[in-house]
């Protein structure tokens, strides 16, 4: 079953790359192969779910394909398979979306280019959770990578792209570069198969083990978006067109939390708890940087990006709570740590696909990507309005939306794993928390702001006012991950069931977790029923409608109220700056804000002001302390290795003989 | 600590307030049954200056003090017109608070009051004929009560106030 | 009892780290002395408890003698200088106030990490205090260090001795009276000079 | 099914006692100016004149202006389901624990946020943007302070909480209690709106934060809104007296100890009113810029808290 809907699946993106090329109209190319993408999507996703269900497994190996790497060998195991459906529900909105989003291309070339690569990238990830041996993985990741890479600067009219492409492509290829070594060291000179590597893992000696996990760190890091590898993130989102960014948001990101998983969990023994708290503090770092700059960015699609970061985080903080008490023995808590990452994995995966496609709308309908142009689509826009709300409320984590589930899973985790543990980590672990809800409060900052500056209130600029609503396929979309943020919240337990098989199939002991509809947590005494909530509050809801109805009192409508000014213009509006401006000067040490006000005043006095200017922005500190001296150093050696080009033949035929007696030398000491 | 000794030893200064208004409050118009029984014992005033000298305001001050304590009928003032039922207006209206003035009145939902406090309130006082001055308030906005005096004190303003709202009977009427 | 007892002497412990935190938060130089006042005073509190549950009489004595210095005579001497001396209320300290807050969280979680083998070898039933008394001896130096003005520097050492007390009230019911009464001393005098000195401090330190 | 009811009934007292606290509250704080002041049932009055009284809506908003009474209203209600008020029988612990009540307290945070943005008015937008970011700035205190609790208690759910104590009273004998009553109380000034805070009786647009987003509500509306807020003050007083001190409660179903209970808990939320108004009488408001100190003292204090409550366990 499984394997005929996977062969599907792969078969599906296959013929769409095919059709879009070669099929005559660029309409019917369109439709086409966003449609076999959709149904490769869906295809996966009964795939997927199969194996979950039965938490069968299964191997398929072909020594014909990428022979001289040593062939390609899938294996399909529970864990493998929730990734597979993360990959499926963001897939399928994401090319029924397309349909609508990329008419404009059509009869283009590049929109040909377009759809191809999309297919390929979905085939791409769908096969790097399914890959069994370091060939295979490596191939499926370059397929994902070139392939993104590639529909990350496909617009050229979109300003930055191709830095934005550059940024990218040298993060993921020095990511590679590090797996590739990481694979090595870990395959101690034996055969790359993952299954041989799980069992030679353990007589790894520890020195070598930590460069392992350093570079794995990197590696999957790098794709994942961790601070301080996250910087390709806010740029690669805004440039790509929208559909891909919330694969890329939804999957990719996610698919370096699954090889981080897969190495960490599966291959490799349980580390020295110090791997765990690096991992750990790695994943606070990375939720505070990114919701910090969540809340003050003015790009709508930077904003989401960041918060990609942000709960890249959340995640990590989860799987290093699992690496310690894995470390520590502890393998109840373990599990639970682990669940509540795959669970926040794929809420954010719902939730974030959401956003980038109303994102995508909104930029299609109002032709600005800017806050501050934004402003008043809910009018123009109705129908997008109430999705992006419903993604909001889920970003912002509050009930009976999906983000909050994993949230409030979260919270128990660190206060489970502050009362069974010892005093090191019970000092540790209550600052985790700390951050962890500082993080959640500053995350409903960054989505009241997303919401209210986007669409509430007066449009600020003329393309604002006249936005069009989105066309209805791409509604029809947007519903899908929706619902899924709705479902998911109020029945978690659904996803829950699933991640059972996978945790135990990792070797971990499951603690009993789902009864029926609410979350019950025996660990820590407490439990969460969504539905109830949900219930009580439409009751509320209704209640006080009702109530608000009874009143006698006429009601009309009035000019709004602004002191008694004669007209109300956007100008008074709160801006998206003006709106984050608290938190700037709270965090003002983690911003660094940077001001220049330039006066233009009248030649007769400097007292009538004709116009003030102010530019404010916050240091990219990170880049400039981290990134200008690598880049420095990159230049430096370069410009040495250029001194070699003489142009005088004879030294180039030097280097021959002397390269080949440098590699014997070395392959002698070696031996 | 010293603070709150210094409570007990002052104790409630309040002043009790005569229960018939002095002349000085005038009622243009009764108030309807149904607007008396809502405002019975709760009130929420929005104070709009339409170009007063500020003396007004001064004695307005005095109103939630401890001396005067509206607060003691169900009064007390409010940010904005939209949480208001009575305005209270000062000073003859100039011409750049005449729409203002008008605005406020439209902003604030039925049932409302109107009390105009100051000569200039009834008759532009002083600044009558100006050319910066479009007239009394009861030019712009219908006026239920309206207070003498330049300014008027603050014990008559509350006489006012509740001789509009039907609670105490005004010293004279249209 | 002995549970009564540990309890007792921890929140008398925590109350003076508080108030040790005032410091932290105020920027008006008399609130620092009035809860210098008060933690003195809780000081001669926690010893009478002491003395009276772990039955040590001489304890008495020293409580005593701690309620009338430091709660009353140097408290005076303290506030006679605050009269004499410029107001400087705006004056910042060099760290600011949340970073200072968050810092003495940080120092009183890594007192407790510091003192853990203290408290295994302790027997006695105040010893869940002792962590305490270390995070508060470390939020004084805090304060020494992170303070401009003279005076709170000056009630940033006595707290510091304040702090020294406690842990030797609380690890070992007291050191002897006589060592005890010279520690009086000692302090009675530094205040003193202090208050000859503080003048030609303002002009060096607050600038 | 008895415990249904009365969690019902419970509700019900929370939702009918508010505007009499803050009307409590009111009435001390003009006693102690030497005014006579207005006794404690004049929000209701107020209430009855507010619902009674006609509705303007403002031309620039949308139908998130109509939500957001209401929504705001639903998640205070049901944070108040999860609260014990006069028996520790709780089944309130089904629905959630701490931090569900924490994110309904947020989710209607939220809603009066965008409903201060909607009418597009500078003091709504300035409104909103000081409140999230005081809300913000507050989680980290209260997710420590119920750590805190939760270590001493072995869970975080409301009911489990008040037993715990009730049957092991030496936990309340202590720092870590103590703190974190004292970090708990310093967040729930900053989370009502009141004073050092924020001002619940300023008139002055530019120091406002709750009042400045319901600028634009007019009647019915803003009656649900206040006493949304008075309920919101209301039940956080009543958790922080009966999570901290739960000495009272009604154990039992029996009708004597449910009478115990009532008395209890109003004797405790008059106390905590008492303490509240003596509190708005002495100190001024802080500039908003010096509020992270104040809440970065909670937040020191709630890490104590959990620290020592952690040794002490």
């Amino acid at each position: 079953m499984s394997e005929a809907a996977l062969a599907t699946a792969l078969t599906a993106c296959a013929a769409g790359a095919v059709l879009a090329m070669v099929w005559p109209s660029g309409a019917g190319a369109r439709r086409l192969s966003l449609a076999s993408a959709c149904a490769g999507c869906s295809a996966a996703l009964v795939a997927a779910i199969t194996v979950l269900q039965g938490s069968l497994s299964w191997t398929w190996r072909s020594e014909a394909l990428l022979q001289p790497l040593g062939g390609v060998s899938l294996r399909v195991d529970p864990l493998g398979a929730f990734f597979l459906l993360i990959v499926a529900v963001t897939g399928a909105p994401a090319s029924l979306y397309a349909l609508g989003y990329l008419r404009h291309l059509d009869g283009q070339v590049r929109g040909r280019a377009v759809h191809a690569l999309f297919n390929v990238f979905l085939a791409g990830m769908c096969v790097v959770p399914l890959a069994d041996n370091v060939a295979t993985f490596l191939f499926a990741w370059e397929v994902m990578a070139l392939s993104s890479y590639l529909l990350v600067v496909s617009d050229p009219e979109q300003e930055g792209a191709a830095a934005a492409g550059l940024w990218y492509a040298v993060m993921t290829h020095a990511g590679f570069l590090a797996l590739l070594a990481a694979f090595v060291l870990l395959g101690q000179g034996g055969p790359l198969e993952f299954p041989a590597m799980r069992a030679g893992a353990a007589t790894l000696p520890p020195a070598s083990q930590g460069v392992v996990v350093l570079l794995l760190l990197a590696a999957f890091g790098s794709k994942a978006g961790l601070v301080p590898l996250h910087v390709w993130l806010p740029r690669a989102h805004p440039a790509a067109p929208s559909h891909v960014s919330a694969l890329m948001s939804g999957a990719m990101v996610k698919l370096g939390v699954y090889g981080t998983i897969r190495v960490l969990f599966d291959l490799m023994p349980p580390l020295s708890p110090w791997w765990g708290g690096a991992v750990l503090a790695l994943g606070v770092a990375t939720a505070l940087t990114g919701v910090l700059y969540s809340v003050a960015e003015p790009h709508l699609k930077r904003v989401l990006a960041y918060s990609t970061v942000e709960n890249i985080g959340l995640i990590f903080v989860g799987l290093g709570f699992a690496l310690l008490m894995r470390a520590y023995g502890n393998g109840v808590l373990a599990a639970m740590g682990l669940v509540v990452a795959l669970l926040h994995t794929l809420n954010h995966a719902v939730f974030k696909t959401l956003l980038f496609l109303a994102a995508g709308a909104v930029i299609h309908g109002a032709r600005t990507s800017s806050l501050e142009g934004l402003g008043g689509l809910i009018k123009r826009m109705p129908h997008t309005a109430v999705l992006c709300l419903v993604g909001v409320l889920a970003l912002a984590a509050v009930p009976p939306l999906n983000g909050f589930t994993s949230e409030w899973l979260t919270f128990q985790l660190l206060v489970a794993g502050a009362r069974y543990t010892e005093p090191a980590l019970a000092i540790v672990l209550p600052l985790a928390l700390a951050a962890v809800a500082l993080v959640a409060g500053l995350a409903a900052v960054s989505a009241v702001r997303l919401f209210g500056i986007a669409f509430l209130a007066l449009p600020r600029t003329d393309s604002a006012r006249d936005a069009h609503e989105a066309p209805a396929i791409m509604r029809a979309a947007m519903l899908l991950p929706a619902a899924g943020c709705i479902v998911l919240g109020l029945i978690p337990t659904l996803a829950v069931a699933q991640l059972t098989a996978v945790v135990s199939d990792l070797g971990l002991p499951m603690g009993q977790l789902d009864t029926g509809f609410a979350l019950v947590l025996p660990l820590v005494g407490s439990q969460l029923w969504p539905i109830a909530i949900a219930a009580l509050l439409g009751a509320g809801a209704v209640v006080a409608a009702a109530v608000a109805q009874t009143s006698r009192g006429p009601v009309r409508t009035d000019t709004t109220w602004n002191c008694g000014r004669i007209a109300q213009s956007p100008r008074q509006e709160y801006t998206a700056a003006a709106f984050a401006e608290p938190l700037k000067r709270v965090f003002t040490g983690f911003y660094r804000p940077t001001h220049e006000v330039s006066l233009d005043v009248h030649p007769v006095s400097p007292y009538f002001v004709r116009g003030i200017t102010l530019r404010a922005d916050f240091a990219p500190w990170m880049e400039q302390t981290l990134y200008t001296p690598l880049i420095r150093a990159a230049r430096w050696v370069s410009g040495q290795a250029g001194r070699l080009q003489t142009g005088s033949i004879h030294l180039y035929l030097a280097f021959l003989p002397g390269a080949l007696l440098v590699l014997l030398l070395i392959a002698r000491w070696i031996r | 600590m010293q603070l709150f000794t210094k409570i007990l030893r002052t104790g409630i200064v309040t002043e009790p307030l005569p229960d018939r208004a002095s002349s000085a409050v005038m009622l243009a118009r009764e108030i309807d049954r149904r607007a008396r029984a809502l405002f019975g014992r709760a009130l929420a005033i929005r104070q709009v200056d339409a170009g007063s000298c500020n003396g007004c305001e001064l004695e307005i001050a005095g109103l939630p003090g401890p001396v005067y304590d509206m607060e003691r009928f169900g009064l007390h003032f409010v940010a904005s017109p939209r949480h208001a039922d009575m305005l209270l207006v000062t000073g003859p209206v100039t011409r750049n608070m005449a729409v203002p003035l008008r605005k406020t009145y439209d902003a604030t939902p039925d049932p409302k009051l109107v009390v105009a406090v100051g000569d200039c309130a009834r008759t532009c006082g002083v600044f009558a004929g100006s050319y910066a001055v479009v007239g009394p308030v009861d030019r712009i906005i219908p006026v239920d009560a309206s207070i003498d005096g330049c300014p008027p004190e603050p014990a008559d303003i509350l006489q006012g106030i509740l001789a509009a709202l039907g609670r105490i009977d005004a010293g004279r009427r249209e | 009892m002995d549970a009564l007892f540990s309890r007792l002497t921890m929140t008398g412990a925590s109350a003076m780290l508080l108030l040790a935190l005032v410091v932290m938060w105020r920027r008006h130089v008399p609130a620092y002395v009035t809860a210098f006042r008060t933690q003195s005073v809780v000081l001669a509190f926690v010893g009478a408890i002491v003395a009276w549950m772990g039955e040590v009489p001489e304890l008495f004595l020293v409580a005593a003698i701690i309620l009338g210095l430091k709660g009353w005579i140097v408290p005076r001497i303290l506030a006679g200088m605050e009269a004499r001396r410029p107001d400087d209320r705006g004056l910042r300290p060099l760290v600011n106030t949340e970073m200072s807050l968050l810092i003495s969280g940080g120092l009183a979680v890594a007192a407790y990490e510091l003192s853990r083998p203290l408290t295994e070898v302790v027997s006695l039933p105040t010893r869940s205090g002792l962590p305490i008394a270390l995070a508060l001896i470390l939020v004084s130096l805090f304060i020494v260090v992170s303070r401009r003005q003279v005076i709170a520097q000056i009630v940033g050492f006595l707290m510091l001795e304040n702090g020294v007390a406690l842990l030797a009230l609380l690890g070992a019911y007291g050191v002897p009276l006589v060592v005890e009464l010279g520690v009086f001393l000692d302090v009675l005098l530094g205040v003193l000079v202090m208050q000859a000195l503080v003048p030609g401090m303002e002009k060096t330190s607050a600038g | 099914m008895t415990p249904i009811v009365l969690a019902v009934t419970e509700c019900l007292c929370l939702a009918i006692a508010a505007p009499a606290v803050v009307g409590y509250v009111r009435w001390l704080k003009a006693r102690l100016q030497g005014r006579r002041g207005a006794d404690f049932l004049q929000p209701y009055r107020d209430l009855r004149k507010t619902f009674a009284k006609g509705m303007i809506i403002a031309d620039t908003t949308s139908w998130i202006f109509h939500l957001t009474p209401c929504v705001v209203v639903a998640s205070t209600v049901a944070a108040a389901a999860l609260v014990p008020v006069i028996s520790a029988s709780q089944p309130g612990d089904q629905l959630g624990d701490l931090f569900a009540l924490m994110a309904l307290l947020i989710l209607g945070t939220i809603f009066l946020a965008l409903g201060g943005l909607d009418p597009g008015t500078a003091f709504g937008g300035m409104g909103s943007s000081r409140e999230m970011t005081v809300a913000a700035l507050t989680e980290p205190t209260l997710a420590i302070a119920i750590l805190s609790l939760a270590l001493t208690a072995g869970s975080t759910s409301l009911g489990t909480i008040t037993n715990t104590l009730l049957t092991t009273p030496a936990n309340a004998i202590g720092p870590g209690h103590a703190l974190a009553l004292a970090a708990f109380l310093i967040a729930m000034l900053a989370e009502t709106g009141r004073l050092p805070v924020d001002n619940p009786a300023t008139h002055l647009e530019l120091t406002m934060i709750h009042e400045a987003m319901i600028l634009e509500y007019s009647g019915p509306y803003l009656a649900l809104l206040e006493w949304a807020a008075a309920l919101k003050l209301t039940l956080l007083l009543t958790l922080a007296s009966n999570l901290f001190v739960p000495w009272g409660i009604a154990t039992s179903l029996s009708a004597g100890a449910l009478a115990l209970g009532l008395a209890a808990v109003l004797a405790k939320l008059a106390l905590l009113a008492t303490l509240l108004a003596v509190l708005e009488t002495r100190v001024a408001k802080l500039r908003l810029f010096r509020v992270p100190e104040l809440l970065a003292v909670s937040f020191t204090l709630a890490l104590l808290a959990a620290t020592s409550s952690f040794f002490t366990r």
